[in-house]
């Protein structure tokens, strides 16, 4: 486990993550575009999507697939109001800042997912293509979780339906669950046509998807330092732990196996930084969107990388059937 | 100079997400057009920001302006303000000649 | 016939094309951004126009590319003076609006091009690379032949001259020729060298591009529809099998086999969506840009996708020798 | 406030690839500069449009600006109607104070 | 027309390599904020460029705006100066009208 | 060696850059977006950081390395003065346009780089990983040298070390350091992880590049020919001749292997035009930007990759060890 932990610090992703955080240390005016930016994202939702849909096409929607998302809805709208009592007892966040906060935990990063799987594969531990339609279940439930906190679940000038629609058809969840729906349709057909474009360049371009986000973090890190108290990073460090025992807890109830139970607590653990942090400008305009974004970007995401994980892992053989 | 005539430039920096609410609201208080710019990077009050390298629109602001008939700036500035009253963003107004009044 | 339309119904590149009008119906904040949608673009007609030359590199410039040549220019000169003789007679379209829409359908859809050279390809039909050019020769003519039309050789403050020079040498139509030239003169050794470029992610580039063309004929329909009259829309659907009753004569008359054929029809029956919309926005003004644009892309390229194409190669089946 | 000096900036919003054609004039008309801003998206009075997924510019519109002296503007005004007045765009005239008036 | 108060709002046309030093003076300068604009292409007295094609910013320009209160604009534009002086690029000021004073 | 030069000649890849040429000198509006371009420098950077990175996995970082990593710093900051001093004597340039030119002669070429090893590779003279670092040490020192030279080593309003910062922390300079390291790092395994991405398609990336290359050229020598007199295209010729001479001497002093000294002596012939360029702009604004982009890309550029690199490889197999 140690030195899967190495190995998997020592990986070019890993690493491209840090160069990206060196960059900004140093303000080099190394930068990605955004319209890049924007590419690697989407290519990376449509290749884990797609992917994700060609093995269910398999199996098909099955009664574990239901269960599953059904598990990941839970957590994904419990765990914000977990996140908003910790953030207010013990941290001088106001109620909006701790309520956008909470949104962006209980929602979930896909390149943590990505990370999970990736060392689940080198330990030959199987699990199902259908967690990613469970990722893409778990997107949105803790951004209505955080209106509620946040006691606004109507905003100006917009109704509640319109904003309703536009987090559920948020552009990250159709590229998601489209490629995924697409893939199960397709299934072997369509993954032999694009293996080279989605599968065999997939490491690359996640390579530069990490050093972009490092330049990001990095940038975040160091505007945004000052409001990153010793109380706020601890809750980076500590709401994942406790996001990943509630879903580990879900996972032993439903009887997860051991591949399963290691994804579904990596992605309660993970916190978002593409659809959350987008959601929350609209809904909640007097939150600081850079803290939120600096928090689970800058602190929760290279957490779970290095840590987080493997202990992901080793507590998802021990609870699984 | 009879050949030129006074209309209002409305400039307006708003968050990127809310684009789509500004322009409905332009849209209710009947401007002729409106145009929208990017904004590339910034720096407020509370935080700066910049666009490099973001893969959502979050964190975006951008520039939009229409120009109006004198009569109608109290009413689009009412609109306006009706989106980003609590937020950040801000709305100016200046003179400008025009050739072609009919159009605004 | 028709399992293999069900089976291109069923197609990643059609259904990331439907994932795309989905997008749009549903107001999803889904983008492509600018930049890479012309990146797209630009990879396409380079690796259309790359893999044509690299097959001509064996046989050269022969009699059969030059007729076939010929014939391309003939009909995309042509079909324009028909579409518009329809137009005006059968909608309430003026004059200008009519012309630029003939326009659009005289000129040919690079995409629909890929579409049916995929499709002999399943039935293993051979056809000619030389066909690549005769797409390229095809874009422009239709161009000339709508400005005529309009009664508008020249446009206000830029000469006749300026006006050609920017059409002949319109980026689109520099980027499929230029690329047919270097493949044709680096041949095998070039194909080699490019392959893992330009054949094999190919695929995934077109999913994403025709993703993106979903989303913009999306928003053209949800946008214009007002102005998709049941004459307007049945001419887009109508249209095609005008120009390909005439591309069939013409194919039938210069001895094509069954393959080439199936391509020129296709051609002809497909309509411009990214030469002729810019060519037509600069030399007809008065023309409202959206329409010929939604209709093209909204309406003629699925027609051609999921109908048109079928039909062609089994007309040109018929018709070969 | 005699450091500063009176000119007159214009303001062209116009198709994209009509910019050439548009600098050309310009150029004719000898103004000091240009500068060209790409605008996202926008609405008229026929339609709205996005830049969006554009593989073309054909829908595209752009912000030209140009700062020249006060007695530049009719000329310039007349060079910029021989290239938009068939089409949709429209041209604003705005004061504005500079430092280096001889740059203009 | 109580309810609108004058402010200036400052245009800089400036070379994108030297954003950040320029914004670190207008930093120093205290103004309440500014936001960056890029150009797509242009000509000056020199030069015409365009950013199509680039890999790297070096022959890009930028436009940057803040909008300030009047008491404020000798200090900004000696600010302004201070980098553009030997340097393409150009500085214009011109009235506007805003809605929330406090924020400027 | 000619069959060679004549085989470079009608590489793809020299051909996509006469496309570009030739779509400039055709006014074709055929563009590459900015986003795009700075992409596919990004990606070629990366590329060939990388693949020396985990050459120089196996060998780890030698004495011959730090031999060669010294030569280069010398000559980059060596030929600055000497192509000041020519400037000055043979052309009418000014004294800070001849210092940014000198500059931009000091510093390297990365495309022109990977021309070099492309063509040893066809030849099978082997060459070193670590040549890339050595490239990445020749970027700067030109630069200061360019500095010094126009007696400038302060600019107004960036005290002296900023400037210095931003040079050193250069954003080019920063991914092909970065990425050799973690190639280093991560050797044969991460290579073979990102070897779809990195390595396969890197000619068709290549093409595109040179593409974009050729049109800026292209742009560059239609506006700026009336600078380009006989005296200053001269220098763009002879230039690389004399840079070569001085690294052949270097090459021989230190007994590099032929095809290590051919590799330094195409690296020392050649001229920036991504990192010197930027840091001309900031240090020296008196200076014509347009004229040493031009020079560099449209006239030395070329000439070293039809004449130069065949000529530097052969005088580099006389004096090799
Ligand atoms: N005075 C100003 N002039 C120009 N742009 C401004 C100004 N103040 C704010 N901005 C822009 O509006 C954004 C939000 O500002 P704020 O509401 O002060 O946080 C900034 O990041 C800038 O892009
Ligand atoms: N009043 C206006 N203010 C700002 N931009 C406008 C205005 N009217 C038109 N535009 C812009 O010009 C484009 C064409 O407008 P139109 O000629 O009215 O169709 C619109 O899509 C907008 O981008
Ligand atoms: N009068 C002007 N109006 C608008 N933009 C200008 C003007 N003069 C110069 N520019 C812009 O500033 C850049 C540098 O101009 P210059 O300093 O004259 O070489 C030009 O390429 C334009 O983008
Ligand atoms: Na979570
Ligand atoms: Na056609
Ligand atoms: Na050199």
């Amino acid at each position: 486990m140690l030195s899967l932990a190495l190995q998997n610090l020592l990986s070019p992703m890993v690493l491209f993550f840090v160069l990206g955080l060196l960059a900004a240390w140093a303000r080099s005016d190394l930068t990605i575009p955004e319209s890049i930016a924007k590419f690697l994202a989407l290519y990376l939702l449509l290749s884990i999507g797609f992917r994700g849909g060609a093995e269910v096409s398999h199996h098909g929607l099955t009664a574990p697939l239901l269960t599953a998302v059904a598990a990941g809805v839970a957590l994904s709208f419990g765990t914000p109001f977990v996140a908003y009592a910790i953030l207010r007892a013990a941290t001088r966040l106001g109620s909006v800042d701790a309520a956008a906060i909470a949104g962006h935990y209980g929602s979930i990063s896909a390149v943590t997912f990505v990370a999970v799987t990736g060392m689940l594969g080198q330990l030959s531990v199987p699990y199902d293509g259908y967690l990613v339609a469970v990722a893409a279940a778990m997107e949105t439930p803790a951004i209505f979780a955080a209106l509620l906190i946040a006691n606004r679940g109507e905003t100006a000038h917009r109704g509640r339906s319109e904003f309703f629609r536009e987090v559920a058809f948020n552009g990250s969840i159709f590229i998601l669950l489209g490629s995924f729906a697409i893939g199960a349709i397709t299934g072997e057909r369509g993954l032999a046509l694009l293996k080279p474009f989605i599968l065999d360049p997939f490491a690359g371009f996640l390579c530069l998807f990490l050093l972009d986000m490092g330049l990001v973090a990095g940038r975040g890190l160091k505007q945004g330092w000052r409001h990153l108290t010793l109380a706020v990073t601890s809750f980076a460090v500590i709401m994942p732990l406790i996001s990943a025992s509630l879903a580990a807890v879900a996972a032993a109830l439903i009887g997860m196996s051991a591949g399963n139970a290691a994804v579904l607590i990596t992605l309660a653990a993970s916190a978002s930084y593409i659809a959350a942090p987008a959601a929350m400008r609209l809904a909640l305009p007097a939150a600081n969107p850079a803290l939120a974004l600096t928090l689970s970007l800058g602190v929760t995401f290279p957490f779970n990388l290095l840590v987080g994980i493997p202990l992901y892992i080793a507590i998802a053989s021990r609870i699984a059937h | 100079m009879t050949k030129y005539h006074l209309k209002k430039r409305i400039d307006i920096v708003v968050e990127a997400p809310l684009t789509r609410t500004l322009a409905n609201q332009l849209d209710a208080a009947n401007v002729p057009g409106y145009s929208v710019l990017p904004i590339l990077e910034g720096r407020g009050m509370i935080n700066a920001w910049t666009s490099e390298g973001q893969v959502s629109n979050s964190a975006n602001m951008v520039a939009m302006f229409c120009v109006v008939d004198p009569a109608q700036v109290d009413a689009v500035i009412e609109a306006v303000l009706g989106v980003i009253r609590d937020r950040i963003g801000f709305v100016t107004i200046a003179d400008v000649l025009v050739v072609r009044p009919e159009r605004f």
